[in-house]
Parts: structure tokens; C-alpha cells; sequence
């Protein structure tokens, strides 16, 4: 099974790349970006076959390892099948 | 629900954000009326340990802090010393302790960049970074990531903005578990006459704006660094910040750019109770009054209170004031390098703050309410338990052998190769970095003053066991063994910072700690003849009641003048001899030995004799103007053993062995894993050995022959011509070089 | 001889190059600002150095090698003009594609700083020719994403033209632990077809009246390409 | 409207991050995690009505900036209405 996790900074938090990003963006001549905001991807290939019970270890991985609660935020979501 | 800005305050507010009754009191009365909300805001941040000092303010006075050299002593952003020629240095130590805990890679960063802004808002540019970490015990997986973050924070930082971080000190200890800590360093060079200050002066004066954006995050970080961490605190919002290092490096050159402009009268970072604590402090040392506008500021998000913009701890900003005819020029400048400004406020008649959001006044304080808090008065008391503390059970020490603590000191996990930390660090970057980054002290030339040949040696130095055991002593070594260390490396010192972490000053207990650290740093500096220029207090560093071991960490600067040469550390080949130079013994209180030995700190430190210190630097100082080539270094932490090992695990030359020659009469455990101060060794060929023993008597300096360098690929220990231990190097650098790497893994 | 040396909002080596330049080389150094679209013509040789321009956000170099005066860059670089870019400074050579390849993360997923050997592959260029052909030379390392990726999938140093200098261990073997961000085929220095262009991730500015000194020989190689040229690129 | 870019390596590139990720988690006992990659994923908001045209010059700006195509893929999609 595969499943992907995406870690953004909590809403408030400053995000320097994001705002290094859509000032590049704008110089470049994209004028209609408004914001931008830069996270971390993660995709993890497990060897397991309950949808419910992967998802639920993936939010533990994030918990424990992939995400700092105190500044991030996380959505884990299963991509691929067994 | 949210509470409007200028509502009348109440106890039960002031309570819920840290401010005491009788602080509160004492605000009510002499405004006549209770606080606003934002006000209360305002006193809750500025009278926080961490901005008012209300514990340790009388007794910081006792610090040594005038000196030829002195340009500036402690009371702004940085301490200035004159390194002559018309160049100074500006240096400065700060904790990070809290955030790291929490958010360890945003924690350390963050004070890295904090103290860097100290620096470069005196006018100097940063030139050398150092760090000092205290961490828990490996075993603990909360330690391993709290260490990964931080080295990788610090150096991220360092890297990005291009400051070398060139020395340290790192320290494992389980009175570190949950309350690890971060003291960040930096140096910065200037001249001598172009120091600038943060002076909110000049009537009429425009106050600026410079850098990110203002955001909700760190709303109360000053409170949060005094406050204890008990273990279920669990923030409801962000309370560690982004750091930024792209946005200081720019705002690092704008401002020196400005300054070199001559656009600017006064400066201040926005640190630890942002806005709050810059713009009252500006107008305290002006003595001047301001009126600020809040609408001005740049802010990243919406909606945001007056309370909010005050307490905001965004980094990366800073507070200036010019002269209205100068803002085009330095807004030009703040433009070129992509950086947000905006007027906020002027100088005003009076000694008021006053500020002004939607129209509406919300703030209007006496500044000196604000900046001069009602000190609390701490009591002090000597630990009940200090005399078990220094019970040492010799008789339990004579019944295992020399090879037995050996391995033990080998082992610890506090004997290791940096080099997994060391190597995240940029050491070289500015072009000045000479030595090696494993030395006893950085050293850097100074590129940047024309003609000169001067170079500064940079140190960081403590030790907690010591300092737990005996804390005047602790004070005192701390800066006994930073001043051996900087004369190793060809230097005299010339003053230091420090960084005082401590537990809760509402423990009396600690209160008498910290009074008897301060008493040795002094004893320590007076005799070196050094000022103490600038640093900060940490307290709180406990968890759950149980304060950390006092950590009273010393930044030291020397300058070498009068040698161009870059002395060696490690041993430069066989068939050299080696001198123990100092005492042939050392005290067992507090040792590493002795430690791990008995698996806690015990025993009585014993003093460090500051006039046989002086006679020691003395000593390097002829050892550095001789002609011939030696290595040194000196004995600290795990005894003259450890001191001899690392000189061979250092060492380029393969398969290098020694001897160690326990002297006739003299105890082993003192001689191999004393930890005295001042001990030095050195390994020089044998044609040179009465020249440095004539050295050493002028000096009055005693010394050893205790060994010899060869190829054995051994290390053996020999008493009365009998061989007592024997251990290979090899095994020994295999378990050195890896005990660190699994926090990095 | 006249240098140019560009400095982006975050460069950090950008003085350290100018230092070394004028100390040692005797280059008559002008520091260019990225914002501007200078006329180049009058350097003999223009440096895009080390740091960290714009924070290394999104990835190292993308954001400066959209910079004003790398439009400028590109145009000297096209008509001979020597141009010589220094860890931050090869990742935005490589992202303004006057270099082939990219830079990606160390393979340890860690910033590195140390000394590392070094081996010249061709000494018949700008850069070194006052080197000899396998000699070893020591500089240092500072950088996270220092990894060089070809862009064809090369098997052996010969399919890849230009490369000057590879990762070795003392002796001058290739060795994968010599190797210190796990570049393919140990690749530390590129230039292009025509030599002009020359990137490395190592810092010879950092060893040249410092540590090895060995970053002299490639001053060195720069000035006897250029007053064999009488100075005029 | 809200456009979301996700960047990877590419296959063939090695990924140090999902390396150290994958072997971390295992450490920790997600004995079932058989690989990890690590991406960046980059979240525009834009100030754009069309659909098409905003995926296009999304597109345009990985090209531009975004993501380098020697070592890295990368694939847009729009996340959220104007
Ligand atoms: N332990 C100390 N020793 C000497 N000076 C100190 C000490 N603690 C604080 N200071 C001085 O008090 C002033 C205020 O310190 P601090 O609040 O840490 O500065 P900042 O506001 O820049 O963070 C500084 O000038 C600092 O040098
Ligand atoms: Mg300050």
C-alpha cells in the first residue's frame, strides 16, 4: 500500500520560503500569485493491506517522527493499493 | 473572546499572564489607575525574568566590568573590548534553552540569529560564531532528536548567513533530559570609533520599522523562557518562531550599509518581547519619550491587536531612528536589499511611551514603569545535602584498577569526536578561520585591519559537575580553564561573556548557586585582570521540580600579538618527549573518573589556585616566543589520561603510541584523572626538554617528565618500571569517532 | 587584469573572493550588484560566488540564475568570457544552464565542511593549466546539496566531457568514501565545451593563503591563460 | 484559485531524505514501511478564475523555477476555486 503525507507550517506560522517563492514568481512576471506556501511531501510504500489500519500508522509515523505538532501540520491520504 | 486593547485590566488578568499581585499593585498605583489591557501586556512581558533580571540584577553588579579595553560594558545589545589599532570587538553570549526543547531545529536557529542581530546592531560585523550544548542522556530518543535538530538549526543558521561557527562545547548528562541547553555566541568586528547604540534620541527623530513582517507567532515567548516546563505543557498555539536566515543576512547588510551611510542614530533588535522591549529600552537609554503608531507596522496577518503587535516575537526585524532628512536615503537602502521598512513613530518631549492603534491611544506608560521593575527578593540557602555531596569513598577506589577506570572514562559518553557536529558547521567561511576546528580554541586572523598581524583565539567553557558540587569553584574553573585554553592556542585573554543557566530563582537553593557562580566568575576575572562585558541569565531550567545541574557558561576572547605560529594539539610524531607542566596531581571532587565511578558527582572540588593560573599563562607565553616546535594541550575533563589520548587520537602520525609514567610517590587516580586547572602537557623532541623545564621553573610553573611518544600503536600506563594498563589507540578512536553518530542517524 | 565578482541577496563568499582575488591575484576587483545589466566586456574574468542566494528556498541557485545579470552572464559566458562559479555560485551556473548537470542533496542528507582531496582530470584549460594531470590538491567543502547529477546517465568518467577536478581520497583514488556528497563518478569541478565556463563545489579561495594553498594553482592557472592572451579575453 | 505542485526526484535520482525517513521509521518500529520518498510540494494561491489557463501557468512556472528537470518531476493540479 501506498500512502502520502503532505506537512505544511500551521496557518500563522511564517513560512519564508513560500514568501521567497511567490515574490520569485511575481518578478518572473506570474503577477496573479497571491501567496505561496512550501511543505514537505512524503510518500511511503508499506507492505500492508487494511486500508484503515495503514492510515492510522502513517498519522502514528507522523506523530512520532515526520511532523512537529508544535509548528506543523499534517494530512496523510492512502494513494495506492496493496 | 478577545479582550479590546484598551480595556481597564483586572487581577485576575494580570495573574493569568504572570504578573504578580504585588507587581500589579505596584503598576496600579503609581499609574493611578489600573493598566490597559495592552499595558498589562506591556508589564507582563517587561517584568518576565527573562527581560526585568528583577532575581539577579543586584547581584550581576558584583562582575568585574571596566578595563582599559572596555568601549563598552554590559547594559546594551553587546559588550565592546579595543583590540587596538582602531579596531574593536563586539561579543556577547545568549540561552536558547526553551524553544529548543520544543521545536529543536526553529529553537536553536532562532538564537543563533538573535545573537547575531545583538551584535551587528552595534555596528560590528559578526565574524565568528561559537555554540555551547548541554544535552540528556543518549539513551533517551527524545535527546537524539532533540540533538539532531539543534546541530542542524545552529548550523543551518550559521551556514546561510555566512558566519563561521568556530568552536564549542557539547555535554551529555542526564540533569539535561528535559531542559536541554543552547547558549549561542557571537563576535563581531568594528572600529573602535564607530560603535553604534540603541539611543531613542533626538526630538523629533523618526522611529523605523525594518525587516519581516509582524505576525501572531511567539505571543509570550519571554513569559515561556520563565516559566518551568512541566511535562503535559502542551502549547495551544505556535509559541517558537521561523527563523529566517535569508531575511538576517540581508538585514545584516542594510544595516551596517546604513550605518556606514551615517543615516542612523540609534538601533535595537526586536528579540524577546519584540516591539515591547526595543522601544522602551531606546527611549530609557535616551532618556527621551516616544509616540508610536501601530497601524504602521508591517503585518503578515490579519486582525491583529495592539497587545499582539506588541508582544510579537517575529524575528528578524529591527527598530531604528534617524533624522526625518535622512529616511529617503535609508529607505533606498532598505529597498536595494529586499527588505519591507516603514516610519512607525517619532521622538517626542517627555519621558512617555505612547501608542496610538485605529485612532485610539491604547498605551501611554512612564517608561521608567515599565523598565524598572520592583526586583524580587529571593532568599539563598546552602543545599542541606552539600556535605554528602562531597563524600568521596577512597577506599572503594583502591579496590578496582587503573585499567578498569580507564575504560570507564573511555567509554563515557562525554569522550567523542565532535566531528559529527562539527561538520554541519561552516568553520571557514570570511576567509579567517586558522587551526583546525578540534583545537583548544578557534583562532582567526584578521584579515580586516590593514597592516595588522593580531589574531583572536575564542572559547567557550563550564562545568556543570563541578559547579553542582562547589559552584564558586565551578564559576572559577569555567574561566580558569576558557583563559588556559586561549593561552594554549598563543593568546592572553582579554574579557568574557557569559550565559548563567540556572534552575528556579524562587529556589533558594539556586539563588545560592547562583550568588557563589558569580562569586567565582568574579575571583576568576580579577585575578586574570579580564572585565566580564556583557551576557544573560537563564533560569527555570528544570523540569518537573528538579533543577539542572548550574551551568554558569564562559565565552572568552584572547588576542595573540606576539606569535604568527598556529600551535599544535595533537602529537607531531614518535620519539618525543612528554611534560606534564603544573602540579603532578589533581583533585578527584567532581572528576569524570570519579563520576562514573561511583555512578554520581561526589567528592570535594578542590580550588583552583589563581595565582599559579597566572604563572601558567605566563609560562605559555615564553613557551610560544621559543623557536622550535611542540604540541600542547591541556588537562580537563577525565584527567591527564583523557588529555594524552586525545593528543594521539588527533594525531596524523600512524600508528602512534605513548607512555605514561605514574611519578615515584605520586597517587595514581590523582595524577591520571585529577582535574585541577592549570595542568598542561607537553610533547616536544628530546633535544628540547631542559629548555622548556627552564621555562617552567622561570615561570614557577612545576613540572614532569611523564612519558613518551612512539609507535607502538599503544597506550601503557607504567609504575615503579612496571607495566599496570595497556589499551590499544585504535580500539579506542573506533568507539571516539562513533559515540555521537547514532543522535545523527 | 579586471574581475567582476557578483553578489545576490545572500551570497556570503562574495568577499572572501574579492579578498583572495586582489590579495593574491592582483586583480583589480569590481563587486556587481545582481540587480544590474552591466556591460561585461571589460572583465577579463567575472566570479559568481559562494552562499546562499535567496536563503537556497526551493533549491539552490534557481532563484538567482533568474537574476538581471545573469541575462549578462549568459552573454559574456557566449562570447568567450571567463566565468568561474564556486559552490553556490556552480548551482547557479547549473541552473542558468550554462553548465550541464544539477546539484542535488548530499547523499548523508547533511551539510558538510571539511577539507577534501581532489583530483585534476584536464589540465589543458583556463583553470588549470598550471597543475599536473592527476596531481592531487586539497581544498574545502562547505555545502548541503553539493551531489552532482549528470544529465545523461554516463558509466565512466570518459563519456562526460569537461569535467577538471574529482573527489579522491590522498593518493588520488576515486574512492566511493572519498567521495563526500556522493557525486556521480566523483565529479567536484565541470566546465563546458568550451572551457570558459568553470564550476566547482570546492572553495579554492578558502586555501589559497590559508590551509593547503593549493588554490593558488588555480589563480595561478587563470593569470598565465590571460597574459598569454596580453590580457585582452 | 488554489493550485497545488508536487516535486519529487526523479526515479534513478537517489533520495537521501526518503532514505533516512524509511530506515528512522523502521528504527521506531513501522516494520512494515518499505521505502520512503521525500518531495516538496508547493500550494500558489492565485488571483485567476480559469481552470485551464491557471494549470498552464502553473505549469509555466515549473518550468521557469519551480523544478529542474535534470533531477526532478513534478505534477500540478488545482486544489481550490476562486
Ligand atoms: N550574566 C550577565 N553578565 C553580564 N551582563 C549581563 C548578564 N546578564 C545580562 N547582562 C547584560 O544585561 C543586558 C540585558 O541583557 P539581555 O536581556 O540578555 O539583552 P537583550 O535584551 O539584548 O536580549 C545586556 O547588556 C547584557 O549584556
Ligand atoms: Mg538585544
Amino acid at each position: 500500500m501506498k500512502a502520502r503525507v503532505t506537512i505544511f507550517y500551521k496557518e500563522g506560522v511564517f513560512d519564508p520560503q513560500g514568501n521567497t517563492v511567490a515574490e520569485s514568481l511575481r518578478r518572473l512576471g506570474f503577477k496573479t500569485v497571491q501567496s505561496a506556501r512550501v511543505g514537505k511531501v512524503v510518500d511511503i510504500e508499506l507492505d500492508s493491506q487494511h486500508e484503515k489500519d495503514t492510515k492510522a500508522a502513517v498519522d502514528k509515523m507522523c506523530e512520532k517522527l515526520l511532523a512537529n505538532p508544535v509548528i506543523e501540520s499534517f494530512k496523510t491520504e492512502i494513494i495506492g493499493g496493496a | 473572546m478577545r479582550i479590546p486593547d484598551s480595556q481597564p485590566s483586572t487581577p485576575d488578568m494580570a495573574k493569568s499572564l504572570g504578573v504578580t499581585p504585588d507587581e500589579y499593585h505596584h503598576v496600579c498605583k503609581k499609574l493611578e489607575r489600573p493598566p490597559t489591557f495592552a499595558e498589562l501586556g506591556i508589564f507582563s512581558a517587561m517584568f518576565s525574568e527573562h527581560c526585568s533580571y528583577k532575581s539577579s540584577k543586584p547581584l550581576l553588579r558584583r562582575f568585574p566590568t571596566t578595563g582599559k579595553r572596555v568601549l563598552q560594558g554590559p547594559g546594551e545589545n553587546a559588550g565592546v573590548l579595543d583590540i587596538g589599532n582602531g579596531w574593536a570587538v563586539a561579543f556577547k553570549m545568549e540561552s536558547h534553552n526553551h524553544p529548543s526543547y520544543i521545536e529543536p531545529f526553529q529553537g536553536a536557529a532562532t538564537g543563533v540569529g538573535g545573537i547575531m542581530r545583538d551584535v551587528f546592531t552595534m555596528g560590528a560585523r559578526p565574524i565568528a560564531n561559537m555554540n555551547s550544548l548541554c544535552f540528556g542522556s543518549t539513551d533517551l530518543e527524545k535527546t537524539r532528536s532533540v540533538v539532531k535538530g539543534v546541530v542542524k538549526g545552529i548550523g543551518d543558521y550559521g551556514n546561510c548567513v555566512g558566519v563561521p561557527t568556530v568552536a564549542g562545547q557539547t555535554l551529555f548528562h542526564p540533569c539535561y533530559n528535559r531542559n536541554p541547553l543552547v547558549n549561542a555566541f557571537t563576535l563581531g568586528l568594528l572600529k573602535s570609533d564607530e560603535i553604534f547604540r540603541g539611543f531613542a534620541s533626538g526630538v523629533g527623530n523618526l522611529v523605523v520599522y525594518v525587516g519581516s513582517k509582524t505576525g501572531r507567532d511567539g505571543v509570550h515567548g519571554a513569559s515561556m523562557a520563565s516559566k518551568e516546563f512541566s511535562t503535559e505543557a502542551e502549547p495551544d498555539r505556535p509559541t517558537v518562531q521561523v527563523g529566517d536566515p535569508f531575511t538576517e543576512k540581508l538585514l545584516l547588510e542594510a544595516t551596517l550599509e546604513a550605518m556606514k551611510a551615517g543615516l542612523i542614530i540609534g538601533i535595537q533588535d526586536m528579540g524577546a518581547a519584540g516591539l515591547t522591549s526595543s522601544s522602551f529600552e531606546m527611549a530609557e537609554r535616551a532618556e527621551s519619550g516616544l509616540e508610536i503608531n501601530l497601524d504602521n507596522v508591517p503585518m503578515r496577518e490579519t486582525g491583529m491587536s495592539a497587545f499582539e503587535l506588541m508582544l510579537s516575537e517575529s524575528q528578524e526585524r529591527m527598530l531604528l531612528v534617524c533624522e526625518p532628512d535622512k529616511l529617503e536615503g535609508l529607505t533606498k537602502i532598505f529597498e536595494k536589499w529586499e527588505l519591507h521598512s516603514n516610519v512607525i513613530g517619532k521622538v517626542v518631549e517627555g519621558h512617555r511611551v505612547k501608542i496610538e492603534k485605529n485612532g485610539e491611544v491604547v498605551v501611554d506608560l512612564p517608561v521608567e514603569l515599565v523598565t524598572v521593575p520592583p526586583m524580587a527578593s529571593r532568599p539563598k540557602v546552602v543545599p542541606s545535602d552539600l556535605k554528602q555531596r562531597w563524600f568521596l569513598d577512597r577506599n572503594r577506589l583502591f579496590t578496582s584498577s587503573i585499567e578498569a577506570k580507564l575504560d570507564l572514562v573511555f567509554t563515557d559518553i562525554n569522550f567523542a569526536s565532535a566531528q559529527p557536529i562539527v561538520h554541519q558547521y561552516d568553520s571557514m567561511v570570511g576567509n579567517r578561520t586558522e587551526g583546525g576546528t578540534f583545537d583548544d580554541a578557534a583562532l582567526l586572523r584578521l584579515r580586516d585591519i590593514p597592516g595588522s598581524k593580531s589574531k583572536l583565539a575564542l572559547t567557550v567553557d563550564c562545568n556543570p559537575r563541578i559547579t553542582w558540587l562547589a559552584p564558586r569553584e565551578g564559576g572559577r574553573r569555567s574561566v580558569a580553564e576558557a583563559a588556559v585554553n586561549i593561552a594554549i592556542m598563543g593568546g592572553d585573554p582579554i574579557g568574557i561573556t557569559d550565559c548563567l543557566n540556572f534552575g528556579s530563582p524562587e529556589n533558594p537553593e539556586v539563588m545560592w548557586q547562583f550568588e557563589e557562580a558569580i562569586e567565582g566568575i568574579s575571583e576568576a576575572c580579577e585575578a586574570l585582570k579580564i572585565p566580564v562585558i556583557s551576557g544573560n541569565v537563564s533560569f527555570y531550567n528544570e523540569t518537573d521540580g528538579v533543577p539542572i545541574y548550574p551551568t554558569p557558561m564562559i565565552g572568552m576572547a584572547g588576542l595573540v600579538t606576539d606569535t604568527q605560529r598556529v600551535p599544535k594539539t595533537s602529537f607531531a610524531s614518535s620519539e618525543q618527549d612528554i611534560l606534564l607542566i603544573g602540579p603532578a596531581e589533581g583533585g578527584l571532587g567532581g572528576s569524570v573518573m570519579t563520576s562514573l565511578f561511583f555512578k554520581r558527582e561526589c567528592g570535594q572540588p578542590e580550588d583552583t589556585d589563581l595565582n599559579l593560573l597566572n604563572r601558567m599563562l605566563k609560562f605559555c607565553e615564553r613557551l610560544r616566543k621559543t623557536k622550535f616546535s611542540y604540541s600542547i594541550h591541556d588537562v580537563s575533563d577525565g584527567g591527564l589520561a583523557t588529555a594524552m589520548l586525545e593528543m594521539a587520537l588527533h594525531s596524523a602520525v600512524p600508528g602512534i603510541g605513548f607512555t605514561a609514567k605514574i611519578p615515584q610517590g605520586a597517587d595514581p587516580d590523582r595524577f591520571l584523572f585529577g582535574e585541577t586547572i592549570p595542568r598542561v602537557l607537553v610533547a616536544i623532541d628530546p633535544g628540547h626538554r631542559t629548555e622548556i623545564e627552564t621555562l617552567a621553573s622561570q615561570a614557577g610553573v612545576g613540572f614532569t617528565l611523564i612519558g613518551e611518544t612512539n609507535e607502538s600503536g599503544e597506550m601503557k600506563v607504567l609504575q615503579g618500571g612496571l607495566e599496570v594498563a595497556k589499551r590499544p589507540v585504535a580500539a579506542i578512536r573506533t568507539g571516539w569517532e562513533n559515540r555521537w553518530k547514532p543522535c545523527f542517524e | 587584469m579586471k574581475a567582476a565578482v557578483i553578489t545576490f541577496p545572500g551570497s556570503n563568499c562574495d568577499d572572501d573572493v574579492v579578498y583572495t582575488l586582489r590579495e593574491f591575484a592582483k586583480f583589480d576587483v569590481t563587486t556587481l550588484w545582481h540587480q544590474e545589466r552591466p556591460a561585461l566586456g571589460e572583465f577579463q574574468l567575472v566570479v559568481v560566488p559562494g552562499g546562499f542566494s535567496y536563503g537556497d528556498y526551493l533549491r539552490s541557485g534557481a532563484v538567482a540564475a533568474l537574476s538581471p545579470v545573469m541575462e549578462k552572464v549568459k552573454e559574456y559566458a557566449g562570447n568567450g568570457g571567463l566565468v568561474l562559479g564556486i559552490c553556490n555560485g556552480f548551482q547557479i551556473l547549473c541552473e542558468a544552464r550554462l553548465l550541464p548537470g544539477a546539484l542535488a542533496k548530499n547523499e548523508s542528507s547533511k551539510f558538510q565542511c571539511k577539507d577534501v582531496y581532489l583530483k585534476v582530470e584536464d589540465t589543458n584549460t583556463p583553470w588549470t593549466n598550471q597543475m599536473k594531470p592527476g596531481e592531487v590538491v586539497q581544498y574545502p567543502i562547505a555545502h548541503g546539496d553539493g551531489r552532482y547529477v549528470c544529465e545523461i546517465d554516463s558509466k565512466s568518467l570518459a563519456d562526460v566531457d569537461g569535467v577538471l577536478l574529482t573527489y579522491c581520497d590522498a593518493k588520488g583514488k576515486n574512492l566511493p568514501e572519498a567521495n563526500p556528497n556522493g557525486s556521480q563518478l566523483a565529479i567536484a569541478g565541470i566546465s563546458n565545451k568550451a572551457r570558459n565556463v568553470f564550476g566547482l563545489m570546492p572553495h579554492p579561495e578558502r586555501a589559497t593563503d590559508l590551509r593547503s594553498q593549493h588554490g593558488k594553482k588555480l589563480w595561478n592557472s587563470l593569470l598565465s591563460h590571460l597574459n598569454a592572451k596580453g590580457g585582452n579575453a
